[in-house]
This record gives structure tokens, C-alpha cells and sequence, in this order.
């Protein structure tokens, strides 16, 4: 595999910053950054990316081929909650199942984020088209996941309507934003670009670094407690993101993505969310224990996919592409 | 000043609205909340401390006349069963405007 | 009424993501951005746009154009509490109606920062005295009111001294930040101007995108509160604005202010304060209603003066500067 | 442990200096103040959401000497009566440095 | 409802490690913890205040079986004698999921 | 003493921002920046200055002259802290004596950072291995103070151990951001530069105007509790920095520094530290009265230093170099 993929890719500021943290919690050091300011930079990010995916997307309008990756993304979407839970059901009770379930299939926007600094890194374009993929797969895992619950769990306890699902799937606050600022981006365009750029897209490195800061020590922080739940879980959130980025690669070179469109695919499949998805299990599947889930999320699929990933899945792509 | 049952309610933050409707439903309008807590339980650690933020506890404190003080911790155990927390119940005199 | 102004306006980022967050809180959503974020974006905006007023001001001068302009601010200050106090004792005590008049004597930062977004979408240029204006019509409403509650009020309960009613008006926290920057740019001018550009222009927009975001949803969750108290303060809410924007664009023909800073001062007279009066109201007139001034200036004026109202006076500035 | 009566008094936070200033007032130099509450009562609904901050609620909890109490109380009742909120009394034992 | 006794401790920030420690060493794992509160006492007024933060108090509830109170108390007292700071006990009745 | 240095230090946008910030407190004004902003503003200000540092230091590399530097660093993080203990045992009991001496041992980033911001005012460069400087001076001076409270003290109370206290002299919070942001700085060096520097450099005034804002509000509030401790801690708080200050403007001029690192360095050795010593002395100096050693830190030497100190240090070093 392209050794300069892998030092371009921890030579970019944002995964060094994540190192940091991780290190600051490793050596027990009482750095931390206290919400609601990482609240802040997570809006902030996802406004800004939502904005400029909008932007590019006026620019290059509708076309068929930006269709057919949307009605790709809607297929992994689909796909991925279903098959994983089927999988996790051989180990975790079903409530579990489907919330770990309905975090798999939904998407990491900071992961998709560090892959668009990872390719600028590397001097790759990418259309804004693959934000509306992913806003367009923040929801439907939900949708799965708690469907599963309700119909093969047990009926215990007064469950939340279906009504309030579908807004804590669709009406999710980062959902909201991320999909107000694609529209936003796309009614405005470079007028609106050139009002905002120094905003959205100047300081936006800079943020993310201290984002990224912030998850190290986070990710870190929850390492220790994976362990409790026994292996079956760290290798789920391994192997799981890989079979699902192997999918996407593929399906991408069928769908005849570019390359830096193809590495943004695949790390939609292959990242797992820890914000809107929690924040929807929270509610709709309360059994489900966050301690699981999302430490799944959070501790080791987003440091593989940030660390690991990235230049695996761009060493993988390069292959078929060239 | 008169005599009030003090109730304190310990919940995840996602809780406090289908809380404060139970509480209503029992009458009870005046409450008071404190959020962003951590703690410790059967249940783990929680941290407050989620990207996403709501990954806290909330403390609901409500003072209410004694004889409502019951049917009002009935209603609110099956919120404690399904999703952890605690609740706790003290003697009080309370003075209000 | 000329529709590319309507077009314009709603086209201004700022303007959408109010929008959106107004719809974010009809669908449900629980976007919200959690204090102290809110206030530190509004100590940022006051902080910027004074310390660009000052700097303008510094290249301007203090000429005696500048001067009458800065009069008839004041005098605008004195008389829209005035008259809206005897027009709300018909409807409300002395209490609520002090305070809602001086709600609607004082300013609102953001209405005016957002007319001037509005105006450098057109390409319209304002001078930086008027960013003097709005800080000296922040607090004289403030008094008038209090002394209208002082005089015709029942003495019922230990008011708070008149020296502390003068901190809270003239020392009130968004009123010194505001005059402090617009008097530190004054001083530093060119080149302080060089630099602070970017943090307080370049990121401006983004910011006040991200403030008049959390506006939205504000003003649509209080939106709902407003019912109890019947239809008089919604009318109050709509109709004031325009009677004093009505005034205020004769006012400024007279002492021949150009079409920018017409709009500007336009919108100063129009608005409600939501910041700094509350603040002072709390202390000085505790027995008046929060949840009635605030919401009318919050839920009903902001709005409708962001959305209706600088389309609307901008194009009755051109009809008649024309 | 001596014997105290635990007093906690919920006000709209621009209160608390006239809040502390009547503690100090009575010799009360020990208390503890919990902000940026939210709450319901009987005038509304408390948010803490204003742009410009400072519309949530405060609570002071204050451990005093039984026979402090009373009188604290009494000269917090203005306070109540004039600007809303609730106060409440109850026993506890004190350990102190 | 069980009886447990409500025990709440107030510290300066930076102890809540050592005072959770001192917790699970009694067994107690159940505890709910209020953070960047302000307040005053016998060594001045404590703000929250300072650029690096972490300088305010913190409230550490937890509501223990009656039997383990005193062992409890007599392990946080130096504590406080050491760092200052206040610990308060009450009864009340307690329902957990 | 030469005017134009003291209005152009005057004349600072920073400076103006603590003046107001001073001028809010004493008019009795409400104006405040809640935590968590200003922690916030501080890591982000430790972030940038590592960050830019770390890429200087790339470009210059470790010439033996940025060796020598560095070692003179060490020699007076060692030097100041023992000295100043004696001094302060004529009158404080062994804890306060030692926790005030570890804080005038280390450092305060904002002064330097000012410091900065004032040489870049007078177009006087300043070498990127300052910031390393820095660092290394942070945590020296804890690990003295609290060996000296160890030794000299009363063994009373059970003391954290000396492995925690390793943990809290090294890897607290703002020095692990600001060597990890260093380090991260000199890997990714110009390539990082390009894609950081609108965060770190551009925006970087005016989050620092923001910052001393708050820093004159707290130093303000601050000022009033010194009193009860009488004068010798004023004393010590004006007249050990200037001691501190002549030490090391004649260290600098013996190891050879430019003039632009001679005022860096001299503002390193004369400020005190208020945000690294008092997190680690309230753990492993309990004893000892935060009320006392970040008082006289926060509320007399750093306004002494921002206001007085760089000019006055800058015109003995114009002098001494021409
Ligand atoms: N004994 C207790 N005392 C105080 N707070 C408690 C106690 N037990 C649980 N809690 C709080 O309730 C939350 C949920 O408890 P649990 O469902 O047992 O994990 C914990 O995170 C604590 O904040
Ligand atoms: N019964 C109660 N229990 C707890 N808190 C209350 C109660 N009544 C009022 N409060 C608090 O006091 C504040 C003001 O109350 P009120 O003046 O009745 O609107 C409310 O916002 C609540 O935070
Ligand atoms: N009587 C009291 N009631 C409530 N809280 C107190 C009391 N005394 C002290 N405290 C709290 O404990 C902290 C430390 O107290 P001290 O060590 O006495 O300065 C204070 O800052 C208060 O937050
Ligand atoms: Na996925
Ligand atoms: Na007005
Ligand atoms: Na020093």
C-alpha cells in the first residue's frame, strides 16, 4: 500500500490534533474541552460543509450521474442497518441489536469531513454533491433500526409514536442544519459563497483541528469502557466498517464515481454516526444501552476510519480507478 | 410556610419532557430544573460529554402539597423502570410569593 | 413594491438561516444552541459591528452632518417611548406598559446589523456614525420608561435607586462592549482596522448566519406565548414599528441623510430591544412581564422586520430619495 | 454533625446580589449558588434562552444555625413576594471543615 | 420507597476525583454530581471566574442506605478539613428503577 | 523613556479591549463573559501560538543559538522560583510562600502573546523558538514550589503523590495544547501553515482583544480582595517582575538575542502564571490561598506588565542593543 498516503494522511493537521488528544487523556492530563463548546463546533461544522456541498451543487445542478450516487447512497443506507443487525443479533439482545444496528447504517459527518481535508491534502477534487449523500443517509438507519425493535422486540413499556420518530429521525437537530445549510448553500450560490467563505470555508480547517482535539480525548476516554462488553463488539466495529467500505468501492466503480467522490462514498458507508443517531436511540429504543453503541462509534470505528482508513480505502480506490 | 413534600428527580436529559408532561398531568406546574449533570449508577457513568451534546443528567426538583406527593411518584417510577434514574422524596417547609 | 428587493432580502444568508430556524423549531426539531454560545455571539457582533462604526467614524470625522444625525436619534429615543407608553396604558397597568415602551424606544443591534447586510447585498453604502446612532439610542428609552413606572405607578415594594437604574441603562453590558469598540475604533482607526478586518469583517456574515440561526428558533418557540395576552400587543407589535418607521423616513429626508443611512436609522426607530431592556426592565420594573416585552419585541417585531420590513422601508427610501 | 436548617430560595438570576446582600445582611457568609436554571411557576415558564443571557433562574442553598432561620426567611419573603420564586426549609446535619 | 439518608457535598471542583475514590471505596456507586456552581464561605467567595476554568465549586449527591452514612461522613471529613467545604445530611425516601 | 512606544502599546487594539474590560468593572457594569468562552479563547490561544512557533521553529531549525536560548529559559524557570520563595517566607508561612513563588517561576502565555502583538505593532520580529521557550518555562517552576512546600512544610494531611504531581506540572491542560500544537506546528510546517493560518494567524487579534476583555473585567473584580493581604503582596507583585524583567534583559543581551526575542524573553521571566500553576497548586498546595497567589498574578502583574511593563522593557532594550 502508498506509503505517502499514509504520511500525507497523518502529516494532515486535523489527525494530528486527534492524536493529541488522545495522548492528553493517555497521560492522564485534565485538558479538556467543556460543552457546549464542542456542541458549537460540531453546528458550526456541519453548517459549513452542508453550506459548501449547496454551493458546489448549484454549480453543477442535478445532473443524472449526481442522481444515481444519491439513489446509491440511499441503497447502503437501506442495506447496511439490515444486514448488521442480523449479524449483532448472534451476540446482543434485539434492542441493542438495533441500535448499534441503526449507528452503522447511518453516517459520521466528521469522518466524511476529515476525508475531504485528507483529499484536499492529497490535491483530489470532490463533488458537493456527496453531502447531499451524506444528509441523505443521516435518517433511514433509524427508521430501520427502531422498526426492528418494535417488531421483533418484546413490547415492554409505553414506546415513544411513530409520529415522534419520524421527527427525531428527520427533524434531528445536526440533520436540520446540515440539510438547511445544503439548501441554503444551493438558493444562494457563489453570491452567498462569497459572503460566507472566510466563515464557512477560511477558519474551517482550524475548527475541525480543534474538533478533532476534542474527539481524541473523547475517543480515548471511552476506550477503557469497551471492554466490559467482551471482543464481539471491538471486532464489529472493525471488520463491519471494512465490509462495508469493500460494498462501496465497488458499487461506486459500477455507479462510475470519480475517485475523490468514490473515497467520500466509501467512508459514508464505512463511518458510523455518534450524534444524530444517539440522540434518536436516547428516545426511541431507551433499553438500548449508549454505553455500547456508541463507545462502538466513538472509540474505535472513528479513530480506524480516521487513522487507518482513509488511506487504506484511497490506496484500495487508486488501485481499481488507475 | 407551609408544610410540602420536596421531590427530587434524577433522569437522563432526553427524559425531561415526557417528565415535566407527567408532572402537569398530575397538576403540578411550578418545578425547577438543573441540567448538565454527571453521575454515577447501576446503569455506568454518564458524562455529559457526548460531541452532540444531551449525553447528561437533569435533576427536576418540585415541591409539592403532601397529599399529592404519592400518586405523583407512581406516575413517575415507570420513567425510573424503563430508563434509570432516581427520585428522591424529603419534608419541607416552603414560603413562596 | 419593488420585488428584487423582496428577492434580495429573503436571498441574504442571514435571512434564510433565520428561516431555518423558525422551521426547525415547527417541525420539532430539537436544534438549539445552548447558552453561553447565543451570548457570546451577540457580544462578538456588538464587538464588531461598533468597532467598524468607529473606524468609519474615524475617517469621517465628527462633521456637522454627523451631528444632526446623531440629534435626531436622540430625539427619536425620547419621543417613541413617549407616545407608545400613553397608547399601551389603554390596554396594560403602568408596569407592563412602561416596559413595553421602552422596549420599542431602544434598539435592536441585530435588526440593524442585519440592514446592513441587507444593504451590502444592494451595494448600498452607510456611514459608520450611524453604529453612534444606534449607541445612543440604546438607553434613554430605559429611563423614560422607568420614570413613567416611577411617577404613575402605585410606590408598591422597594424599587431599586435611581443610581443603580443609571448603571443598568447606561452600564449595561451590550451597551459598553458597543460604545467601547466603537471608541476603540475611532482611536486605532486604519490601523487597528488592519488588524481586526478579519475577525470583525471577514467572519462577520457567518457569524450573524449563525446568531440570527438561533434568533429563529427563539422567536418561533415564543411565538406560541404571545396568544394569552390577546390580539392588541400583536397588532402593537406590527403597527408600531411601521408608524415609527414612517416617521423616521420623513425624518431623515428632512436632515437629508443619504438612502443608506436612511435605512439605517430607519430601522433603529422601527425596532425593539431584546437585549439590553429586559436586562434593566428585570431589575427596574420587576413587576412587569418578561414574557410580554420580550416576546413582542422577540417573537413579532424581529421578524417581521427582518423579513417585511427592509424590503418594505427600502423601497419607500427610493421611491422618495428618487 | 451540628443540627442546621438547610434553606434553598429559587429566584430569576438578576436577584442574587439583593439575594446575598440580605444573607450578609443577617450574618450569613456560607452559601452555595447553583445558576442557569430553568423552571415553571406561576408566571410562566423560565428559559435561560435570551440572546443576551441572564433570563434563567438561580438557587442559593444556604446551611444555617436553627435559630438563624426564621428571620432569614421572613426578610427573604419581599424578596418572593415582589420578583416570584420559592424558598424552602428544611432539617439537616452539618459537617464543616 | 426505601429510607436512605441524602447526603450532598460541596467542594471545590478540582477534589470531585479524590471524592468519587473516597465513595467507591465505601461501596457507594450511585451519585449525581452539579457542576460550576459558585458561592461563599469561611475562606471568601469562590467565582468560577478564571481563564482556565476550574475554579468553582462542585455539589456531589448521593443518597445511601441509612447504615452507611456515618462510615461515609467520617471518611469525607478530612476532606474538608483539609480543602474546605461542606457536607450536608437529611433523611428522605428513595424509588430507583 | 521613549513616547512612541507607550502610545503604540496605548494604541493596541488588546490593550484598548483590557482597558475597557477594567473600565466595565469599576462602572459597576454587567458585563461578563460566562465559562466556558474564555476558556475556550485561551486554548484556542495556546493552540495558535504553539501552532505558528512550532512552523518558525521548522523554518529556523535548532540552530545551537535557539539551544542556547532554551537553556537560559531553564536557567531562569529554576532560578526565579527559589529566589522569590525566600524573599516571600519573610512574611508568608511556607505554602503561600511557595505556591506565589511557582507562580512568578512560570509563565503567562496572554503577556507573551501581548508581548507579541506589540512587537508586531513596531515591526520588530521575533523568532518562532521563543514559544519553545516558553513551554519549557511552565512547569519548572511547580515542580520547585511544591518540593519546597514538601521539604520545608509541615507534613500534614495525606499529599498527592509525586507521580500526580508530574501529572499535574506536565501535562496540564494548557501545556500539553501548547507543546502538542508546537510539535504539530513543526511536522506539518509550511504545508500546515498554508492550511491553518486563517485560524491561527488571521482571526488570531481579534480573539485576543475578546480574551483580555475578559482578562480586565477579572482583573478588576480581582483587585479589590488583595487588600486584606496589606501591601508587601502589591509590593512583590510590581517590583519582583521588574527584578525578574533586569535579569533577563541582560541574560538575553549576554547569550547574543535579537532585540525582538530580548522583550519575549524578558516578558517570559517578569509574568506570572494564572491559568497552569493555580490548576496544579490547588491540587498538590491545598494549604495554600488560590484568594492570594492568582490575585496577585491576575489583578497587579499582568496589568502591570500589559500596560507598563512592555513599553518600559522594550525602551531599556532599545537602549542596551543600539
Ligand atoms: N444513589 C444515588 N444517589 C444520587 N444519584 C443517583 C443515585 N443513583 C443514581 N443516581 C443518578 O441517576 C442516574 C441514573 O442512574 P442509574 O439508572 O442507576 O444508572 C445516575 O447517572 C446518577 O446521576
Ligand atoms: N413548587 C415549586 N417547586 C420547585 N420550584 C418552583 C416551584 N414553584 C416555583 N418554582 C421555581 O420558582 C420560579 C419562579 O416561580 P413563580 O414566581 O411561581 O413563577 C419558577 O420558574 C421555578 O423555577
Ligand atoms: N453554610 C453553607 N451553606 C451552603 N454552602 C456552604 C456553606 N458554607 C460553605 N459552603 C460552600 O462551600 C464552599 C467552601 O466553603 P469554605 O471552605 O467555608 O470556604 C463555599 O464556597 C460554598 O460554596
Ligand atoms: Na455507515
Ligand atoms: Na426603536
Ligand atoms: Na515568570
Amino acid at each position: 500500500m502508498d506509503l505517502t498516503l499514509i504520511t500525507s494522511n497523518l502529516l494532515n493537521p486535523p489527525v494530528l490534533f486527534f492524536f493529541l488528544g488522545m495522548i492528553a487523556c493517555f497521560v492522564g492530563s485534565d485538558l479538556e474541552i467543556p460543552q457546549p463548546i464542542p456542541k458549537f463546533l460540531s453546528l458550526y461544522l456541519l453548517l459549513a460543509i452542508g453550506f459548501k456541498g449547496g454551493v458546489e451543487l448549484h454549480k453543477s445542478g442535478l445532473t443524472t450521474e449526481v442522481l444515481i450516487a444519491l439513489g446509491a447512497a440511499m441503497l447502503m443506507a437501506v442495506i447496511v442497518p439490515l444486514w448488521t443487525f442480523f449479524v449483532l443479533r448472534k451476540k446482543f439482545d434485539v434492542n441493542n441489536a438495533a441500535a448499534v444496528a441503526a449507528t452503522y447504517g447511518s453516517v459520521s459527518a466528521v469522518t466524511f469531513i476529515a476525508a475531504g481535508s485528507f483529499l484536499s491534502q492529497l490535491g483530489i477534487p470532490s463533488g458537493g454533491h456527496m453531502v447531499a449523500a451524506m444528509a441523505l443517509m443521516e435518517s433511514p438507519a433509524i427508521i430501520i433500526g427502531v422498526a426492528l425493535a418494535r417488531k421483533l422486540g418484546n413490547p415492554g413499556g409505553a414506546k415513544s409514536s411513530w409520529s415522534h420518530l419520524m421527527r427525531d429521525a428527520f427533524a434531528n437537530g445536526s440533520v436540520i442544519v446540515l440539510c438547511g445549510a445544503l439548501v441554503i448553500g444551493a438558493i444562494t450560490g457563489a453570491k452567498g459563497e462569497k459572503a460566507l467563505s472566510p466563515f464557512t470555508s477560511d477558519i474551517f480547517r482550524g475548527m475541525l483541528c480543534l474538533f478533532l482535539l476534542d474527539m481524541g480525548i473523547l475517543s480515548a476516554k471511552r476506550l477503557g469502557g469497551i471492554r466490559q462488553f467482551g471482543w464481539f463488539p471491538v471486532g464489529f466495529a472493525v471488520l463491519v466498517p471494512l465490509v462495508n467500505a469493500t460494498a462501496a468501492v465497488f458499487l461506486a466503480r459500477l455507479i462510475g464515481l470519480s475517485a475523490g467522490d468514490a473515497l467520500m462514498f466509501t467512508v459514508l458507508c464505512a463511518s458510523a454516526s455518534y450524534i444524530a443517531v444517539p440522540a434518536a436511540m436516547r428516545l426511541a429504543i431507551p433499553e438500548a444501552n449508549p454505553g455500547l453503541y456508541v463507545t462502538m462509534s466513538l472509540a474505535i470505528t472513528f479513530p480506524f476510519n480516521i487513522i487507518v482508513g482513509l488511506p487504506l480505502y484511497m490506496a484500495a480506490i487508486n488501485r481499481i480507478w488507475s | 410556610m407551609q408544610t410540602v413534600k420536596r421531590i427530587e428527580i434524577i433522569v437522563d436529559s432526553p427524559e425531561l419532557p415526557e417528565l415535566t408532561a407527567t408532572l402537569r398531568a398530575h397538576g403540578v406546574s411550578g418545578y425547577t430544573v438543573f441540567s448538565s449533570l454527571t453521575g454515577s449508577g447501576d446503569r455506568g457513568s454518564r458524562a455529559n460529554d457526548e460531541p452532540g451534546g444531551g449525553s447528561g443528567n437533569i435533576c427536576l426538583l418540585t415541591a409539592v402539597p403532601p397529599e399529592k406527593a404519592t400518586s405523583l411518584v407512581e406516575a413517575i417510577r415507570p420513567i425510573l423502570k424503563r430508563r434509570g434514574g432516581i427520585c428522591l422524596v424529603s419534608d419541607a417547609q416552603s414560603v413562596v410569593h
